[in-house]
């Protein structure tokens, strides 16, 4: 048992005083003591995990081993009731689809070969609860995760969208919820330099208790800056840049109690992170700095489970094994136990594998940008990943079976029985439907309040609050149909970027209304001037524990997957957005699409709409 | 058929005049964000761009100097203030100052993020506040040049009405009554917002000069009104307006000329 | 005209990047006495007449639910300014 | 730790759109009584050891140079805070 050593030497921050009072569970304090009980249910496992946990083990996991295993775990990181679906995405693939796809799903990022040495990679992500409790914020730090996990693949991000889903216009959490999630939103992407080309605003009531953030970025790369997050060459070093760790995203208190098995109190933590643009801004930059002079090995963004995503993600994805030393990590509060800095959200953090050689260069960049680092350990060939704290072993786990072969479950899912009768409950079943508008007045009439409807109407009183023109390179964005952003400044080579979702087709048939929403994305790419290549998507549906939500997922995942393989795109990565409900009532099925397609000179590219300077050209109306 | 889209003018079309003889300097502060934008600006306008770091004193010898925009440290405190007392803007306050005493004193541009720094450092009268309406605003924006004596406005016509983006949320200029009316009798108004008032400037100033006319700050963003396909709207077509290009050719012909 | 003067600031558990900033730059100004910044806000309310109890109440009210942002920030005081402050 | 409170207000001839938009905002709280609202700055500096007279000379230089724009704003004071403040 050890104390916190001292308080670190402060980056400018005060230090807060409480004086660190707990106690350490090590290793051997675990094989002494199998019977101590440990609040496994408090962090959100259930008894069999728990129980596993011990089979994997071989003896009870100690307060830092359950830390680490419950965030990863915990659906959104171990993709415990999607994982059985998703495979469809890997599953059904054509020779043409594997094509120019450099790497897939699994990684931070998908990436895809947009020729002449150049290479693209995108994801689209949630964020919805975090912009639900504090709408700025949420939405601020929703953009700068999914902006590291494009930095963590060797790109330079060049652009950001935004698809939100919000309660109805007129209802005051709206007027709480929307401003916010704007401004934050431009606060963060403005601030990064991230031109924003496109998103979707979409008012339902559905939404009420439960708006959607979701969030794209995409970056682009030449292919020798490629990294991946794994560690491998033993003897290598491991350090952990960029802000310092507080006791953001650990919630309560519960973890703190497990280690401390003595009264001491439990301070403070946040309710929610705050998010700081201008660290993030720093690490892009020194990160494409140690990109370009090749001084990193492999590299993780530090996102839902921190650090100890971080360590066990790159030990197995690499040589196996990992030894670091948690008292390096420099802290924002000093109070912190081992378990809440594996489980710390912090933002604007990320881990990096440096052979010694590059140390000095490394330490040389970061003081260039004046970021902080610290070094934590090394890679080792023992395929363990171990923990230390003040010299003593507190976790010493196979790190696959924290990162990777986590609980799969195959959960329950049924057509709910409501479904017929909600697809016989038509339009023109309804009174509504016996009135339809018959004369050119009455239809005229229709399309005004067609037009006025707030998901009709004009978004730029949204969209004028971000900056489309950083950069220099924004070929097309709102209000076109299609982000595009020219990459190669010689050559014209582009990308465009559309993203679309419609949950009320997805919830009459989510088969179809998947399949709809991957259409839409990839017909508004195409009508842009690019050819589709690649796609990702952000499922957002309620709880997997209801039959009737875990067949909606269940359908869209299979319709999605039909219709990529259809169409020849492949799905290269996403997120997965579970629990979206309130009070027992999930949102309507959303997945949101994003389609990424190849311009070969964006000069080709073409807008949506009406031209002012096209007077006298002919309108063609094509398809069905 | 003429249904051709319109097309984005070619990055290497370079302009009548090369100067490769101008060396003018980008200054990168940490969170600067168009120091990309300027240089090729710069590179456009017939110039040779030269990277300059804040944390560097030196100037490396340019012939001028621009401060691009930007969130310089996340625009705390307030913007500008604290990329204010970076090393290079020691450097640049003597070379551009009103102590200089040579005749040809450095020309020093800042737009946006470097406008606000220029302010703070008072080398430019007034200041910036956040927006009267509080928000980020982003959109095309008509200007008129109404100074046309300085080394960034010299090959703009008198009261020319130009085009370019303005986005930015502290860019409500303010300034006392008396310096407000000191600044107006001088002339040293460069640039004037035309149409709706976009942030609530004191008499619309958008951009601003010193008493020797070689510092100018402005709030739109001239570096991105520099290629057809990426700027702003013009009467030619969507995203053609190149208006701001004239800012760079300017101070590069200015340069060359040895003129102010 | 009276004045009521409210004081938030950012909760200490909660990353402050704008004081961290300015902590950072106050070397610049040869200024390295200080281990830290933390940046809040203050408001100056303006009462037509007298301060009653109620006018204090409206004024914490204010402050509470307008003037900070609880999950992020505390209101550290509400009070009467007295005359005039000055450095 | 010994903290130094500075405390900065816009100048009264400069406008001030948040405190305006807040003034604004006040009465949809039902809060009528208050004829205007102006917002500025609260630091807190934080200070290893004793604040003497040199620390709280530093601290007025840095309130005076970096924490103000004296073109736009005032200082309002420079004092060590009392222990502990509460609303
Ligand atoms: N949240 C948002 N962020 C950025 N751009 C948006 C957002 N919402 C809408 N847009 C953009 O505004 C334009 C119009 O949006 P929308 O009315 O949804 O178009 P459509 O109905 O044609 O999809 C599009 O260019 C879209 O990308």
């Amino acid at each position: 048992m050890t104390q916190n050593p001292a308080a670190q030497p402060g980056n400018g921050e005060p230090e807060l005083t409480d004086e660190p009072q707990f106690s350490i569970d090590t290793v051997d304090d675990a094989a002494a003591t199998p019977q101590t009980e440990l609040p496994w249910a408090e962090l959100g496992l259930k008894e069999n995990e728990y129980t596993s946990i011990g089979e994997i083990l071989g003896r009870r996991p100690t307060a830092a081993e359950l830390a680490m295993y419950s965030v990863m775990w915990a659906e959104h990181c171990s993709y415990k009731s999607s994982k059985v679906h998703l495979r469809q995405f890997g599953d059904k693939v054509t020779d043409r689809m594997k094509q120019d796809l450099m790497v897939g799903i699994g990684e931070n990022a998908g990436v895809t070969d947009l020729g002449d040495g150049w290479a693209v990679t995108f994801k689209i992500e949630s964020h919805n609860s975090p912009s639900f409790v504090e709408p700025y914020q949420g939405a601020a730090t929703g953009i700068g995760g999914i902006v590291r996990d494009i930095i963590s693949m060797g790109a330079r991000p060049v652009a950001v969208m935004d698809p939100l889903r919000f309660g109805d216009i007129d209802h005051a959490d709206t007027h709480r919820v929307l401003p916010g999630v704007v401004s934050g939103i431009g606060g963060y992407g403005n601030s990064l330099g991230l031109p924003n080309i496109g998103g979707e605003v979409v008012f339902d009531s559905a939404y009420q208790g439960n708006p959607l953030v979701n969030a794209l970025a995409v970056g682009v790369m030449r292919h020798e800056d490629l990294r991946l997050a794994n560690a491998s060459g033993v003897g290598n070093r491991v350090v952990l840049f960029g802000a310092r760790t507080g006791g953001d995203g650990i919630g309560g208190a519960s973890i703190l109690s497990s280690e401390s098995f003595d009264e001491s109190k439990p301070s403070k933590r946040p309710a929610v992170q705050v998010g700081d643009p201008f660290a993030e801004k720093v690490l892009i930059e020194s990160c494409l700095e140690l990109f370009h002079n090749e001084l990193v090995e492999g590299i993780q963004d530090l996102g839902a489970a921190g650090i100890s995503c971080a360590t066990s993600e790159l030990a197995s994805n690499g040589e196996g094994g990992m030894h670091v030393e948690l008292t390096n990590v420099l802290l924002r509060d000093p109070t912190l136990t081992p378990g809440e800095i594996l489980m710390s959200e912090s933002q604007e953090r990320m881990m990096a594998v440096v052979t010694p050689e590059n140390a000095a260069a490394f330490e040389a960049v970061m003081s260039r940008w004046n970021v902080e680092y610290s070094w934590l350990g090394e890679v080792t060939d023992t395929e363990r990943l171990v923990i230390d704290w003040d010299g003593e072993t507190i976790v010493d786990v196979d790190p696959r079976t924290v990162a990777h072969d986590g609980p799969v479950y195959e959960r329950p899912y049924q057509r709910p029985s409501a479904q017929d009768a909600l697809q016989a409950d038509s339009f023109r079943a309804s009174a509504g439907g016996e009135n339809l508008p018959a004369t050119a007045e009455d239809l005229g009439a229709a399309v005004v309040e067609l037009m006025s409807s707030p998901n009709m109407a004009d978004k730029s009183w949204i969209t004028n609050q971000f900056d489309r023109f950083v950069g220099g390179n924004t070929a097309l964005s709102q209000p076109d149909d299609a982000g595009v952003i020219r990459v190669d400044e010689e050559s014209g080579l582009g990308v465009g970027l559309s993203t679309d979702g419609n949950s009320r087709y997805t919830y009459l048939d989510p088969y179809a209304g998947a399949q709809l929403a991957l259409a839409e994305s990839y017909r508004n790419v195409a009508t842009s001037g690019a050819v589709p290549m690649a796609v990702s998507d952000c499922l957002n549906f309620g709880s997997p524990e209801d039959p009737d939500v875990m067949w909606q997922f269940s359908e869209a995942v299979r319709g999605l997957s039909d219709a990529c393989q259809q169409l020849e795109v492949p799905v290269t990565g996403g997120n997965v957005s579970l629990y979206n409900q309130t009070a027992g009532q999930p949102i309507p099925p959303t997945p949101i699409v994003a389609v990424m397609g190849r311009f070969d000179d964006v000069s080709r590219r073409t807008p949506s709409g009406f031209q002012r300077w096209a007077d006298g050209q002919a309108i063609y109306l094509l398809g069905t | 058929m003429s249904t051709e889209s319109p097309l984005i003018g070619s990055f290497s079309a370079s302009p009548a005049q090369q100067l490769d003889g101008a060396r003018i300097g980008v200054v990168t502060f940490p969170g600067t964000l168009d120091d990309r934008d300027a240089a090729r600006a710069v590179t456009l306008g017939g110039g040779t761009a030269v990277s300059l770091w804040h944390g560097d004193e030196s100037l490396h010898g340019v012939d001028a100097v621009i401060l691009p925009g930007g969130f310089s440290y996340g625009d705390y405190l307030r913007a500008g203030a604290l990329a204010r007392f970076a090393p290079v803007m020691n450097t640049l306050i003597k070379e551009a100052g009103a102590q200089q005493t040579s005749s040809s004193p450095l020309p020093v541009l800042g737009i946006c993020n470097g406008f606000q720094m220029l302010t703070e450092a008072h080398l430019l009268p007034g200041s910036m506040i956040n927006n009267d309406h509080l928000k980020f605003i982003c959109k095309d924006q008509v200007l008129r040049v109404e100074n046309t004596s300085t080394a960034w406005t010299a090959q703009f016509t008198a009261d020319e009405l130009i085009a370019v983006p303005m986005k930015n949320q502290e860019g409500q200029y303010v300034t006392s009554a008396q310096e407000l009316e000191q600044i107006e009798t001088e002339g040293r108004v460069v640039f004037r917002y035309v149409g709706d008032d976009p942030n609530g400037s004191r008499n619309r100033i958008a951009g601003v000069t010193n008493e020797r006319g070689n510092v100018v700050g402005l709030m739109p963003h001239p570096e991105h009104a520099v290629e057809a396909g990426y700027g702003p709207d013009d009467a030619t077509g969507m995203r053609n307006g190149t208006d701001g290009l004239t800012v760079f050719t300017s101070v590069v012909s200015s340069l060359a000329g040895g003129q102010q | 005209m009276p004045t009521i003067v409210v004081e938030v600031m950012p909760k200490p558990e909660i990353l402050d990047p704008q004081g961290k900033a300015i902590a950072n730059a106050l070397p610049h100004l040869g200024l390295t006495g200080f281990t830290g910044v933390r940046q809040g806000k203050r408001f100056e309310l303006t009462v037509e007449g007298e301060v009653t109890e109620e006018v204090l109440d409206s004024a914490r009210k204010a402050a509470a639910e307008m003037l900070s942002n609880p999950v992020i920030e505390d209101v550290v005081s509400v009070a009467v300014a007295e005359d005039q402050q000055t450095a």
